[in-house]
Order: structure tokens, then sequence, then C-alpha cells
């Protein structure tokens, strides 16, 4: 049985790991990347590694997506001061990139 | 060792719940996605808990009840850059559900103890997350946008009370 | 299964690199790398495996208990601390980047040719 | 090389990349296998020094010098953060705006936070008996100051955080790592030995030099922690381009 | 004491300072911490000589088991181990002497630290130089990637250090993202080599791969952790970041990354290969050479053509590095103790020379805010003694006998011209076009030699140049003593490594101890160090000098040409294309560095895995 948890988590963890490449825009890829830190954290755990799952999910669940989110409002905020112009929307143009990686992402294969 | 692998195919439940919810994370909108991360997390904490026991070390527990305590930071942190948290009838039943669906079992199992306390004070927790986080707010308007006039400090605790 | 967790490992890698060559996005970017990284993890772990081994740790297990090997595990939190120092460094970089040049695309970062 | 023609070129290299790797899984003992002589070895060492987590005892006494690089790693990146998050002429400071937060989501923030610390400082403290220890404890409890901001606002956080002391907190944990390995070498014994008397097989005093490497280690963790997050913090919240101050940029990006 | 416990220390000291400074930096005035900082890199070089002068007297390996962890018969242990031969003291002396100049020379630098923070640059320069000394001395393979990762870390923040510019920001994070990378393939290639051999020590490790054939995982592991390596070492393809970090990081922080931790990413190469690779189980003598004298000799053509047509001085020195990388990774390709030998007195005298050469641009930006040859066009006539230091500088670039660098290119290209005669050829013309290109920017700069430049030069978006900023806060009216003593010292130290016989003699020693697989192993493993016998001393011989003549004249030649005729426009033509691959763009170099470990790949499998 552990074994097929093993699979299951490997195969949650690949999926997770092409999603968050696939995914361009930053806030959005952050919270892939979240989820990606959870996957590896219960593969961890399966493969007995209690200790390292321990600090996956300490920095991947909220030290690191704080400080892409951080570095993304500090970024947004910068341009808006600048151009005055707001797009806080964070889907502006997101679907329309991710579309091209898809479509990128099967020429890869 | 029977035991233990009906505990490791209970885990797998959840686990393979994950599947769709990471759909959901990566091409859902906005708030689903949000909502969605929510769920994850919860899910990924019920399998911590049946894997524990599932692979007899109690010890692993302490990786569901640090999922428990930093599950709500890592969603609100999302909340604040996404604006506000949308509510989610599905992260609150499947709170409801599956927090006891999940601890009870496991409080039977452990029998009194340490580890059952530790078992109770991790659903608490994930109750508690889980409930809160599920229930909505509103757009918060701290960095996000940078029109808005600052106010005079100590005026705003007050109205953020109400 | 004999292969499957390193093959994962492999994948992991190489659409990292993916991401890194074809993004648009500096952040986005440093997202990529810490995939990238997420595959040293994989493949260390996958290594120290043991079939029905469980956690070296004694506390809850007897001492003559069939375990993995902790040697991989330390090597991995020690690499998971210098991923979570490298990201914010880079992170740190991309703000001022942003700050300096007013964009995060590669394709406008143009300054340092020839 | 044009978006087209990089990606060609990636992934013929790419290709080329991944039949190497693919051919070396091949050759690799599969998994799952039973031979792992190093790690047999660490196992029986940490059970001679009556270290009930053997991975700590990798951590913290048989390869105690990964982790002071490791560390130092992390302390050359909170410096070197806070060198290049720092307010530059031109830039000015502003007072963070209040953030309206729904009352429930605040009591939650406010029950966690004891708690969070709670667990953080356990986690650190049970480093040599269960999983966890310094690294991942001082996180939690680096992470849950940081509740205080996502729940309440910037400046309750600000409230309870004197940068000052946590980059002196950072500095202590950095400097009682070293200062231990080097009484080792008083005592007449090797950089970083374990000359501490090891007690008894999962007791929070077992294993001897582990306790005091892994406290070190939880210290610098959770303050520095603390203040790379302040850095980004303060860029996010507080720090402004002074209007007008940004001619240079402006110049660089009208074409 | 036991001179190898004190190695530890070498690193530990360094560290201990940065902490100190890192506490007290807040409150110490700017000149304390100065001092404070000095003093920490001084009592850190005076270890590391120390060992090495113990290690000359006794045992030549000095050896230390951390934490005591000694390992029982058959080398089976559980601990780090620091094994230090002379080649690598020797390299850490050099890396502390060179870290020791850099404080001083920094003594007036950055005439405004960040608030609060005077101890935040020294104390980042002594972490730096943990972070080497910790590399060469470190007979681990993981602990080997935990220093690698430390100086890159140290080194991103510091070549960002700046933020105020545009430019030093995104050199950091282009040098950044590719050097992490390099290190996720270091350790991708070290886990392979511990599911092969359940080993992390280098002897254990090369010990326990010695047992089997050698297959696609030693090939894999050998590409991988190589790679890694050459991408520090800045060898084509891996080399797109250096010129953008280089050119744009503080003075002070070039004359280190040039200087040495460059060479650094060679040595470890050579380290690697000699402990771990060279048995029978290992790579193939014959592949090795291969994948080392291609790359080598990529690398220093490519990085002369650029270098020549720089104008941009600090870029100009960064290709140079660049050129000279690949001489060394030859050097160490042909794997005789002479070639090594003379590679190592190279990286001796260059690291001087190059320090040097930086420290002079460095003067040139913070007197006249520019480092670009056509805009300070004879300004700095009034400059004479830094002017004959810059020129000095680029004739022992050039292999000018008796500097150091000319004794080590003669070795050097003597052992290599064994192995085909157009290396030595190779040599030669690559020593005399940087050493040229730097005489030229010189002649120019401090002579006003040649035609003035056009006034409107079309400025074009490739062109790095314009406004740069001094760094000391504000133009120097009057130069620092300290930054003048400083390449005259250099200088001086790059003089002595040719006029020095011992010096020239220990290094062929160690270079008989360094290339030994067997030796290191069992002075490592089973405490037994092998006499170096056979060691042939390095020493100039006729066909060196002539050489070294015959090269300084040529770059001279090509200086003066170069003075009348700037950038003819047939070099444009034929250059353009390699100018335009150091696009600037993060995802042409992440491509690049794929493309590197594949052709790593196919250079080094015939012969290493059988084709059935």
């Amino acid at each position: 049985m552990t074994d097929v948890l093993i699979a299951v988590a490997l195969f949650l963890v690949a999926a997770t790991a092409t999603a968050a490449v696939l995914n361009r825009e930053p806030l959005r890829q952050a919270l892939v990347l979240s989820f990606l830190g959870l996957a590896l954290t219960l593969l961890f755990t399966f493969v007995q590694a209690p200790d390292v799952a321990l600090s996956q999910l300490a920095v991947g669940s909220a030290v690191t997506p704080l400080m892409i989110v951080l570095t993304v409002g500090k970024v947004r905020r910068g341009s808006t001061s600048r151009e005055h112009s707001i797009d806080d929307d964070d889907d502006d143009g997101g679907e329309g990139d991710v579309g091209d990686a898809g479509d990128a992402g099967e020429e890869a294969r | 060792m029977r035991a233990s692998e009906g505990w490791l195919v209970a885990a797998a439940v959840p686990l393979l719940c994950l599947l769709p919810v990471l759909w959901y994370v990566v091409r859902g909108e906005p708030r689903t996605r949000l909502v969605a991360q929510n769920l994850a997390q919860l899910l990924a904490a019920f399998v911590l808990l049946l894997s524990a026991q599932g692979f007899n070390r109690p010890t692993y527990l302490d990786l569901a009840l640090v999922l428990a305590v930093l599950a709500p930071a890592g969603t609100l942190v999302y909340a604040r850059f996404l604006g506000g948290l949308p509510p989610a009838r599905i992260v609150r039943w499947t709170a409801l559900a599956g927090v006891p669906a999940a601890v009870v079992p496991l409080c039977v199992a452990a029998g009194p103890g340490r580890q059952t306390v530790k078992l109770l004070v991790i659903g608490a927790l994930l109750l508690a997350g889980a409930l809160v986080t599920s229930a909505g707010s509103q757009p918060v308007t701290e960095p996000d946008a940078p029109s808005g006039a600052p106010e005079p400090p100590g005026g705003d605790e007050a109205a953020a009370r109400d | 299964m004999t292969l499957l967790p390193y093959l994962v490992a492999g994948w992991i890698f190489l659409i990292g690199l993916y991401g890194l060559v074809t993004s648009r996005n500096m952040i986005h970017a440093v997202g990529c790398l810490s995939v990238t990284q997420s595959s040293t993890y994989v493949l260390l772990l996958a290594i120290g495996y043991r079939d029905g081994g469980t956690a070296p740790v004694y506390a809850d297990a007897p001492t003559d208990a069939r375990v993995v090997d902790p040697v991989v595990q330390a090597l991995t939190l020690t690499d998971i601390v210098v991923g979570a120092t490298v990201t914010a460094l880079l992170l740190a970089l991309i703000i001022q980047l942003h700050k300096r040049h007013g964009t995060l695309d590669p394709d406008e970062l143009s300054e340092l040719k020839g | 090389m044009t978006r087209q023609s990089r990606l060609w070129f990636f992934l013929a290299a790419a290709t080329v990349v991944a039949v190497l790797l693919v051919a070396a899984f091949l050759a690799l003992p599969h998994f799952g296998g039973g031979f792992h002589p190093y790690g047999d070895r660490s196992v029986r060492a940490a059970l001679a020094h009556r270290t009930a987590n053997a991975v700590a005892a990798v951590n913290f006494d048989q390869r105690a010098l990964d982790t002071l690089g490791e560390e130092t790693i992390l302390f050359a990146a909170v410096l070197g953060a806070v060198v290049l998050l720092r307010q530059i002429p031109g830039e000015r400071q502003e007072a963070p705006r209040p953030a309206q937060v729904p009352a429930a989501v605040r009591r939650l923030g406010v029950l966690l936070l004891p708690v969070a610390l709670l667990v953080g400082m356990y986690v650190v403290a049970h480093g040599q008996v269960t999983p966890g220890g310094g690294f991942q404890g001082g996180i939690v409890v680096a992470t849950a100051l940081h509740l205080l901001y996502v729940a309440v606002d910037y400046r309750a956080l600000e409230r309870i955080r004197p940068l000052a002391l946590y980059e002196v907190g950072d500095v202590a944990g950095e400097a009682a790592y070293i200062v231990t390995g080097i009484a080792a070498m008083l005592a007449g014994s090797a950089f970083l030995a374990n000359v501490l008397p090891w007690g008894t097989l999962g007791t929070l005093t077992s294993g001897g030099t582990v306790v005091v490497l892994n406290a070190a280690v939880g210290m610098e963790v959770a303050c520095g922690v603390v203040v790379l997050l302040a850095m980004f913090l303060d860029q996010a919240v507080r720090i402004e381009e002074s209007p007008g101050n940004s001619a240079a940029t402006q110049g660089r990006t009208g074409k | 004491m036991n001179v190898s416990r004190l190695l530890p220390l070498v690193i530990v000291v360094p560290l201990l300072g940065a902490a100190v400074l890192a506490l007290a930096g807040r409150r110490l005035p700017r000149i304390a911490s100065d001092v404070v900082s000095v003093v920490f890199a001084a009592f850190s070089v005076a270890l590391a000589v120390t060992a090495l002068l113990g290690g000359a007297h006794g045992d030549p390996y000095v050896v230390e088991w951390l934490g005591g962890w000694r390992p029982g018969p058959g080398g089976t242990g559980v601990g780090i181990v620091l094994a230090a031969d002379p080649m690598s003291l020797g390299l850490t002396v050099l890396t502390s002497l060179l870290v020791l100049a850099v404080l001083v020379y920094s003594w007036r630098y950055f005439e405004e630290p960040p608030r609060q923070r005077s101890g935040a640059f020294p104390a980042l320069i002594l972490l730096f130089q943990a972070g080497m000394c910790g590399f060469c001395l470190t007979g681990d393979l993981f602990n080997s990637f935990v220093f690698f990762e430390l100086m890159g870390v140290v080194a991103y923040a510091l070549t960002g250090f700046r933020v105020e510019e545009p430019r030093p920001v995104q050199g950091a994070l282009t040098f950044g993202i590719v050097n992490s990378l390099g290190g996720y393939a270091m350790l991708l290639g070290i886990s392979l080599l511990y599911a092969r051999t359940g080993e992390l020590g280098m002897a254990q490790t090369g010990r326990q791969l010695d047992g089997r054939e050698p297959d696609a995982l030693v090939l894999a592991a050998f590409v991988l952790v190589a790679g890694g390596l050459l991408v520090k070492a800045a060898a084509v393809p891996f080399h797109f970041w250096l010129p953008d970090a280089h050119a744009v990081a503080p003075t002070p922080v070039c004359m280190l990354l040039s200087g040495v931790m460059v060479e650094l990413g060679v040595f470890g190469v050579a380290r690697l290969y000699w402990t771990v690779f060279a048995g029978p189980g290992g790579v193939p003598a014959e592949a090795f050479t291969r994948t080392l004298l291609t790359l080598g000799v990529l690398t220093a053509l490519l990085g002369t053509v650029m270098s020549w047509r720089q104008r941009h001085l600090k870029r100009l020195l960064a290709f140079s590095t660049v050129s000279h990388t690949g001489l060394f990774l030859i050097g160490v390709g042909v794997l005789t103790p002479e070639a090594t030998a003379g590679t190592a007195l190279y990286v001796l005298a260059h690291g001087g020379v190059k320090a040097a050469l930086f420290a002079c641009t460095g003067i040139l930006l913070d007197r006249y805010a520019s480092v670009d040859e056509r805009e300070l066009y004879g300004r700095a006539r009034e400059l004479p003694l830094v002017g004959v230091l810059f020129g000095l500088a680029g004739l022992a670039l050039c292999g000018l006998p008796p500097f150091g660098t000319s004794l080590g290119k003669a070795v050097a290209e003597e052992a290599a011209g064994h192995t085909g005669h157009w290396l030595t050829a190779v040599f030669v013309l690559v020593s005399a076009v940087t050493g040229g290109a730097v005489l030229r920017a010189g002649l120019r700069v401090f002579l006003g030699a040649g035609p003035p430049p056009e006034e409107e030069e079309p400025l074009t978006g490739a062109r790095v140049s314009g406004d740069e900023h001094p760094e000391t806060g504000s133009r120097l009216r009057r130069i620092p003593g300290t930054m003048l003593a400083v390449p005259v010292v250099l200088l001086t130290g790059a003089l002595a490594v040719g006029l020095v016989p011992q010096w020239a003699a220990a290094a062929g020693r160690a270079a008989h101890l360094f290339a030994a697989h067997d030796i290191y192993a069992a002075a490592v493993l089973d405490g037994r160090a092998g006499p170096p016998e056979g060691a042939v001393p390095a020493q100039w011989n006729a066909a060196g000098v002539l050489l070294g003549l015959l090269s300084t004249a040529l770059g001279a030649g090509i200086a003066l040409l170069g003075v009348r005729r700037p950038l003819a426009g047939f070099t444009e033509k034929w250059l353009g294309p390699l100018r335009r691959l150091q696009s600037g763009h993060i995802g042409d170099y992440v491509a690049w560095t794929t493309a590197g470990l594949a052709l790593l790949a196919v250079l080094a499998a015939p012969g290493t895995v059988a084709f059935r």
C-alpha cells in the first residue's frame, strides 16, 4: 500500500511541477507552488522522511508564498505609482498566457 | 499489520481527492483557486493524520499539527493579495464532515493518552481554521490599492472590529 | 515502480528548465528555479528509500527497526534551506530590478548585451 | 535568439540531457533497495551517541559542518537581503495603511499566534528526539509572528517585532554554533566534536551538543526569517519611491 | 596543537568576523569595522600559511576529520573530512590574501555605506572568504556543494550591492539564476554518485567507483557535477553570466570574482576528476582530456575575441578572465603533473594581475565616473603611476617574463605542447590578444594614443557604456594611498611568483601530489602519505622565455594596431553573431547551460560508456 501512496504522490508532484511551470502569472504560480509544497510534503512523508516533510511544509506553505506574494505586491505597487494605471486584477493576460504555454508544453512533449 | 494497511487505504482517499483539487488550483477562476488551495491544505492534513496511524508512527502527527497551525496563515496571505476570501461551502462541509470522521476513529485507535490529546488539538485547530477561512471576507484594502488616502492611525481598528 | 521516482525527478528538472527558458517574467523564472530544485529533493529521497523501512527516528520505533537512509534526509534538509534562501535573495534582486527597469520581462531587459 | 529558435535549441539540448538521465536512472540501484552503507553506519553512530532522531544526529553531529555551512548561507542571505532591500536615497517611508479584516479572522489569528509559537518551540525542543528540529521549528515560530500581519495588519506586527533585537538573535544563533564548535576544540577534541555527555536515548537532554546546536539553529532561523520577511514587508508596505525621483528609471524605460 | 586541528579555523575565523561585524557594525564607526574585518581576514591568512608551512615540513597532506569522526579500517566513516594538500592550501592562501587586499582597497570605498550597516560589506566579504576557503579545503562532495552555494549566495548579494543602479541588479540576478542551476545540477550528480557508491567523501567515492566498469551512471554523474563546477568556472557555453556580473559588480568584488572565484571552479573540476573519476571505474583519461581540451580551447578563443572588441574596461577584463579560464582548463585537461603545476602558478599570478587591473580600473571609475575606453580617451594622463601599473599588468597578462603569469604559461604550454603543438599556439595567441586588448585600452586612456574617438557615436542598445557612477559616493579628488598600494603589492606578488624558485619548486611538488588518485585516497583514508617521488619542479626554460617574449611582442603590436584603427569594420562583420549570443536574456543563458550539459555528455561519452 505504501508503494501505491508513493506512486500517487509522485504523480501529484510531477503534475503540480508541470502546472507550476506552465502558469505564467506570478500570483497564480505562487498558489501552485504552495500546492507543490503540499504534494512534496506528502511524498516525503510516504518515503519516511518526516523531518524533510516538516521543513518542506514550513518553507513551502507559508514562507516562500509570502515572499513571492510580497514581491508581486511591491512590483504592482511600483508600476501603479509610476504609470498611474491600476492593473491589480491578477488575471490580466493570464488566460492567454496559459493557453500559449499549454500549447508550447504540448510541443515539448 | 492488516489494520495499518486499512489506515493507509483510508489515507489514499483524501490523497486522490487532491487530484481534482489541483485542477481547480491551476485552471479555476481566481476565487476558485483560493478556495481550492484552502481545501488542499485540509485534505493534506487528513492524509497526514491517517498515514501517521497507518505507518504506526505517532510522531508523524507533528506534521499534521504544524500544517494545522500554518494552513490559515498561508490562506490568509493569499487572501490579502487576491482581494479577500470568498465564502466556500465546500471547505466548510469537508471540515465539518472530515475532521470528526478522521479524528474520532484515530482517537479510538490510539486510546487515552498524549496521542489522543494531540489528535484532538489538531482536529480543533483544523476545524477552527477551516470554518473561519471558509466564512469569507471582504476585500482588504492594504497593499493592493495604492490610491487610498492613509487614514489617521487609531480610528481604523474600531472600524475593523465592527 | 523501480524507476518511477527517478524519472519523476528527471522530468521535474527538465520541465523547470523549460519554464526558465520560456519565462516571460522574472518572478515566474524564480518560481521555475525552485521547481527545478525540487527535483533534487525527489531524487535524493528516492535514493535513500528502503522497502518496508520506516523513518530513522527512534522515539517511537524499536532500535532494531528497518529504517530508511538518514543521510539523504539530512542532505535534503540542507538543500531545502539553500533553496529557500536563494529564492529570497533572488526575489530581493527582482524587487530592485523592477524599480530600476520598470519591467520584469526578460525580453525587455536588454542592457547587458555584447 | 528569437523565442522560437531558443525553444527549439533548448528542446534539442534537453533531449540529450533526458537521454543521459534516463540511461543513468536505468543503472541506478532499484528504488527501495537495501544498499545504504553510509546510512547504516550513521544510524549506528547516532544510536551510539544516544540521539533518537538519526537525521538530527547526521545534521548536528556527524555532518555538523554541512549545517554550519547551511546556517551561514541563511545568515548571508539575511545580510544580503538587508543590504539589497535597504532604503536608498530617493525613497521615503510611508506609514503602513491599516487593513480591514473580519473580526473572525482577527480572532483566529490571535488564537493561533500563541499556539503556533508553542508548536514551533515544541518542534525545536524535540529536534533530537522526534521529527523536526531547529530549522523547522524556527520557521514555524517566524511564521507564527506573521500571523499578526495576515490576520491583523502590519502595524500590529511591528509592535511585537523590534527588528534590532531579531538581528542580534540571528547573529547570536550563528555565533553560538561556531562557539560550540570551537569549545570542543578547547576541550581538546576536534572542531564540532560532540563533547557533552550523551544522556539517555529518547530524552530531551540526550545527544550532547546536538541539543545545543539545534537550539542555536532554531534561534538563528527564527530570527533570521523574521528579519528577511521584514525587509520584504518594508518594501511592500512601507517604502515608496519619492515622486519626481524616478527620472533615471523613466529615462530608461521611456523607449 | 597539531597543524591539522587548525584547518577548520581557516574557515571559521572569517565566519566569526562576519558575525562580529554584523552585530557591532550598527554601532561601530566605519573605520573600526574596516579594522575588525582586516584583523579577522589576516588571522585567517596566518592560519592558512601556518597550515601550508606545517604541511611543507612534515606530512604534505593535512587531514582533519570534523567532530572527531575518524574512519574505521577500510576508510568507512560517517564524518566530513577537510583534506588539504599543498595545492588546495596554496589556493586558500591566495584566496585569503586577495580578500585581505580587497578589504584594504575598499577602505575608502562606498563613501556612504548603507545607513547603520557599515559592517555589512566587509561582513559579506568575510563570508565570501569562508565559502571559498571551505570549498578549497573540503574533501567531501556534499560539503563542497554547501560551500559552492555559500560562495554563490554571497556573490549574488555582493554583485547587486549597488542597488541604486540598474545594471548591477540585473547582472546579479542572471548570475544568481545560472549559478543556482549549476549548483542543482551538481547536487543531482552527487546524488547519483551516492546511489552508486553509498559514500559522500571524495576519496571514499573514488575508491568505491574503482570496483566496477564505468557506465552511463558514472557518465551522468560526471557530466552533472562537472557541469555545475564549469558554470562557476565560466567555461563556454556556461560562461554567459560572467561578463554580465563582473562588469557591473563593485570593483573590489570584481577583484575576488575574477581573481579567484572563477578559478575555484577549475580547481573543483580538477579535484573532482583526480579524487573521484581518475580511477579505473571513472572517466577514462582520454575522454576527460577530450572534454576539457574542447571546452578549454573554445573558452579561450571566445573570451579572447570578445575581450578584444570591448570598450567597457570591466567587461574587457571580464572576458579576458573567460579566456584565461580556458587556458587553465587546457592545463588541467592534459592531465600531467607538469601542466597542473604550470596552471597552478598561472592561477596564482593571474589572480594578482587581474585583481591589480580591476583595482586600477576602479580608480578610473571613481575619478572619472566612467570605465569606457573612448570616454576616457587621454583623460587619465594625470595619473602616471596608475598608468604604469595598468601597463605593467597588461604586459604581465601578455606573458612578459619574469612575471609569474609568464612562468605559469611557459610551464603549462610546454606540457600541453606534448599533447598537441597547436595548444602552444593557443596559449601564445590568447595571452597576446587579451594582454594586447588591455594594453590598447591603457595606451588610449593613459596616453591618449591614436586618433581621438569621433564625437557622435551611434549609441545602440548593444553597448554597455555611459552613465556609470563612481562607487565612492562622489568623485575622488585624490587617490587614497590604499587604493594605489594594493595594485602595487598585487603586481609585486605576481612578479614574485615568477622570481622565487622555491615557490615554483613547491608548485611542482604540489601538482605531483594533487594529480594522484591513489595517493590522495591513501592519505585521507589510511593516513599513509606517499612520498612525492619524481616530482618535477616547475622552472623557467629557454623556450618558455622566448614564447613569453614573443607573445608580449605580439600583444604590444596588436595593441598598437588597435590603437590606430579602433574596431575595424571587418571584425564587426565576423564577430557580430558571436556578440549577439551574449544577449543578456536569461532564457538564452539557461538554454545554453542545458546545451553545455548536453555537450559535456556527448564529449565524455565515447570511451566511458560502451555502446552496444
